[in-house]
């Protein structure tokens, strides 16, 4: 039974991988799981300096979810090259490094920076919903999403992921565009952008106001989206947004994703990348399938 | 310390106080945990996804005791739950408090509110001289007995209806003690003015910090407080309470 | 204590409302909730002549809520104004008419058929993502709402609530540009698309493969967009999108909305329309809130 | 018939057959509840918010009979539950079986699979003559003696284990039996091939169909069937099951 995918020339021995931010640099979670077991760790994404984030209360529970306004704090591309990726290195997974900036020249310092580093590919975060500068901008705008594509692409070592905003009108026109821009392969749903409100305290639970909503709650956007960016592109699609178990996985699969990510699951149940990997293959037992290429958007 | 998350037994529940609830769970945990540490509680019910942190409040063998106020809809949930129910916990999580800090010193053990049953199991464990100080809003004294066994205990409650009152520094005062080192766990205010206090006396002070966790092992960095250096994960000024606390120096870290 | 509010000139004895397309006309839960105790019941969307709606399964749940293709069944404006607003008119509630369409002129029909008919709000739907011309196809470009709003004002009668779709990248311009051609409320979220997929048949979980996405699992993003429309625009909003209960209710209140409806959650529990009105009442009493006004909009 | 929503307390919980489980609760609705209607059950975790409906199975004094197959998660946590236990359920709801369209005829009670259930208050409440035809996969035959004293009993299995091997109608043929007037519930295969059959020899059908639902009582189009005349609520031809079924004269509708 063969449970590989390819994204853009790599291999991935599982099509489960982690969501970026979920699940730090590996490290915290090795603990409850075998990272050898899983496709690909994907990192939390990481500037050109250390970002210190968004000021505490920074989550809060939601039905079915949560939403988060992170900030992305980081270290900095130097303390991680220094520290997690020796650390993923120890294991025989795939290393993706989430990559986060405010300006081009930010997201092309740290893509340049990777360039001789040991990592496969690079995901672009162009869609965090909790940073005021930056991010999100990129991804919500067909041309500055092409652009900043075609200017990672330049410098890039690596195949270049690009990881869409859920919170534009046509997701299909802005996977063709940061395909157009060159993209090796794209990956969705990043958070939707969501408020809640503490109606005792009479203020917002997240002290960003707003803060990216993400968990099961989602997955029926993030399919929807997944299917729709599929449609629209050649490229390969890396699925994301709720997924909690191998069911949640192999909807997102069927709907076209070649790879899938589990983010928010984490925090629910430690062990949910792993569990997905072996939920993979019983169904796949169960029904007989030889090759998961035969699941791949076989749902039209 | 190995993490986990398994699905423990509940051998006990009981009302402590309107609203306030004790719960013995059967884990393994018990083994390797530590006064300070805790252990994140999961609802049955799929709409609440992220688990509750509730503190260690006694250890025994293959035991462990958890004492929590109900606050919401998932405490609650827990407080319906009897003897013979499950429960998933995920832990034994944080770094607990220093026992060795007091060595040869005298200690202080604070508590306010629901930060008053963390200092049980530290109290069953720290040797030396020690002064427990326990405020309460009211009458409704919970762990008051238990503490009784453990060292001259000081309560303070904020309607006088027992003990000092007023706070626990006010029960300080009005008993005149003096300590080389404290340990507490309470509201934020109580927090800061234990920080403060500390400071001016030269005293070493450990406190236990609380905010919302998503993860509580450290991977999401949710659940930061400010600290006076950098630290070491992020490099910039956010140490991770569930990791990296939730017990810290006073001085380390910022109050808001 | 004051739960009175005032939506455009009419007032309404409670802010709560029904949420169009899950209450029908009323006439099913009137077997559950006096309908007097509601501060107004929207109806189902209706068009100029009867629709068949889609073809079965229509909906499907989802973690938290569930997605709904209905396709907007409905008997037309005749039969609707012979039948179901003497029905309503029995109740002392508001009665708020949903229109439909397909073209301008289509909605401009339905309006001008209700000008001398007992009703006291049109709410207007551009955000059906359930079928394939008109609906969302309004809701989703800002000089198409504008257009289609001044359209409608131009003939009706009562005053006009534009029904915004969440299903774009910027809320706030949708309000401006519906306020900018006349509306005189505002109302949202209609749902957000979405798509299930049955991983054992292999196939849509809804026979339109995508529906609209409702429920406690969109209230984050619902209360979000509320807030955005409330600091974007002078006209009242109604809130809508996930609300189960009067603390739900509340958010979206205090989040800006001048009412709120309630949808799915007559799906969970019939009587939940009515708990929502207690629930308000009870809250004002806890925090000694004389009037419900005070709370619109707290949250900023 | 004044539908509501309430707890109902579960009296009883067993299995029948592999998947098959059989629940009686106390409720109110028993007396105003007839063959051929249904309840909604509702989940009690946060993350399922639409009922589920099941048919009647049988009535007696302030008690009603569900018989259900594990389909998917909420039949799986009715499942777990067990005497004692409360349930929210919402009915009684839709129209049910007609009686008297059997009155001085001679009636077919046919069910298939999870379709049986719902013929056993049916049988019990018909006077006259009637035949009982109740197919099954294989030897697990539930409710098989209740039939028994309910009148003549034609089984047929799938795998041939007992009776007839084949479906309904293969036993209709091998005993040669007939009727005047049918009453079936089960999957839409055997009901297409039901209103053949009707058609051809000229005998009333009613038959009771199935659609996802998400409010049971009429209000958000979500269970329609198409039918064959324009339906008074919609004017279109789209009957929905819940309200205006889910026992539908064959002819009335047409089956997909
Ligand atoms: C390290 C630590 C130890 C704690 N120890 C105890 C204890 O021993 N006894 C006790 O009664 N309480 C303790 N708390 C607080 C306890 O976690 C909250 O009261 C509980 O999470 C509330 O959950 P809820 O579902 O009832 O409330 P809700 O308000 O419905 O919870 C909603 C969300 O907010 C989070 N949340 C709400 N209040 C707090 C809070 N004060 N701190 C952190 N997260 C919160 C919940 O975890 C949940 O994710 C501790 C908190 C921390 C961080
Ligand atoms: C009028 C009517 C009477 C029924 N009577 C019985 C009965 O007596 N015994 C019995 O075992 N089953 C009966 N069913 C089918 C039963 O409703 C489903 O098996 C059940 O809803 C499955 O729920 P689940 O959570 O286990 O499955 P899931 O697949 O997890 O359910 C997901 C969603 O799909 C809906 N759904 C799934 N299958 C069906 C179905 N076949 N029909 C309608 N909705 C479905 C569920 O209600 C739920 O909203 C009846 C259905 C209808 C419409
Ligand atoms: C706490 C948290 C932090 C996140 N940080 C990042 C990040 O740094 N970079 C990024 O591209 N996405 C980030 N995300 C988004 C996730 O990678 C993922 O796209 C999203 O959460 C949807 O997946 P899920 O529902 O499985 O969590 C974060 C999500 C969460 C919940
Ligand atoms: C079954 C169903 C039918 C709906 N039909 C309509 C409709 O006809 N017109 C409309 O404007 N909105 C319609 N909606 C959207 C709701 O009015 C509401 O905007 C949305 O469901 C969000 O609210 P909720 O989460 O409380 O359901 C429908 C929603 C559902 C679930
Ligand atoms: S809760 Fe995730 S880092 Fe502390
Ligand atoms: S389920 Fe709503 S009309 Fe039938």
């Amino acid at each position: 039974m063969n449970l590989s995918v390819d994204l853009a020339g790599v291999t991935l021995k599982n099509p489960v991988m982690t969501a970026s931010g979920t699940f730090g640099s590996g490290q915290e979670y090795s603990e409850f799981v075998d990272l050898s077991r899983l496709g690909a760790v994907v990192t939390k994404g990481v500037a050109n300096v250390p970002w210190p984030g968004n000021p505490a209360p920074r989550i809060a529970e939601t039905y079915g979810g949560m939403i988060n306004a992170i900030g992305l704090q980081n270290p900095g591309i130097d303390v991680f090259v220094k520290r997690d990726i020796p650390f993923l290195r120890q294991y025989d997974t795939r290393i993706i490094v989430n990559v986060c900036g405010k300006t081009t020249e930010d997201y092309v310092e740290v893509v340049e920076r990777l360039a001789d580093e040991p990592v496969d590919m690079l995901e672009i975060n162009i869609s965090c919903p909790n940073v005021r500068e930056g991010g999100i901008a990129f991804g919500q705008d067909t041309k500055a999403a092409e652009t900043i594509t075609r200017a990672v692409k330049e410098k890039a070592a690596q195949p270049v992921i690009m990881k869409l905003s859920p919170n534009v009108t046509d997701i299909g026109e802005m996977a063709k565009a940061v395909e157009a821009g060159g993209a090796d392969a794209i990956s969705l749903i990043n958070t939707i952008t969501g408020m809640k409100i503490d109606i005792h305290k009479r203020t917002f639970a997240v002290a960003n106001k707003t803060g990216g909503l993400s968990g099961p709650a989602v997955k029926p956007v993030a399919v929807r989206m997944v299917y729709q960016a599929a449609q629209a592109v050649k490229v390969p699609v890396i699925g994301m947004g709720g997924i909690l178990c191998a069911e949640d996985a192999l909807e997102f699969i069927l709907a076209g994703a070649s790879a899938v990510s589990v983010g928010t699951a984490n925090f629910h149940n430690p062990y949910a990348t792993s569990e997905v990997v072996d939920g993979i293959r019983a169904y796949m037992e169960r029904y007989g399938i030889e090759d998961i290429r035969e699941l791949i958007g076989a749902v039209r | 310390m190995a993490k986990r998350k398994e699905t423990a037994r509940i051998l006990s529940q009981e009302s402590l106080a309107p609203g306030i609830y004790s719960m013995w769970i059967e884990t393994e945990m018990a083994e390797e945990a530590g006064p300070g540490q805790f252990l994140s509680l999961y609802s049955k019910d799929g709409s609440r996804l992220l688990p509750r942190p509730i503190s260690i409040c006694e250890i025994s063998k293959g035991r462990i005791r958890l004492v929590y106020r109900i606050a919401g809809k998932g405490t609650e949930e827990f407080a319906a739950y009897k003897a013979g129910d499950s429960i998933p916990v995920l832990g034994p999580l944080g770094n607990g408090f220093p026992l060795e800090a007091a060595e040869n010193k005298r200690a202080f053990l604070i508590g306010g509110g629901i930060g008053v049953p963390p200092m049980l199991e530290l109290a069953k464990r720290l040797p030396g001289e020690k002064k427990l100080i326990m405020g309460y809003r009211n009458s409704h004294m919970f762990l008051k007995e238990e503490f009784e066994h453990e060292g001259p205990l000081y309560v303070a409650t904020e309607d006088g209806s027992f003990g000092t009152s007023g706070n626990v520094l006010d029960a300080i005062r009005e008993h005149d003690l003096s300590a080389d080192v404290l340990y507490a766990c309470g509201p934020a205010p109580m927090l800061r003015a234990l920080k403060d206090y500390a400071s001016e006396r030269g005293i070493e002070a450990w406190i236990s910090l609380e905010e919302r966790m998503a993860c509580g092992v450290g991977a999401c960095l949710a659940c930061i407080c400010q600290s006076k250096e950098v630290d070491s994960h992020s490099q910039v000024h956010n140490k991770r309470i569930c990791k990296d606390g939730p017990v810290f120096r006073a001085e380390e870290v910022e109050l808001r």
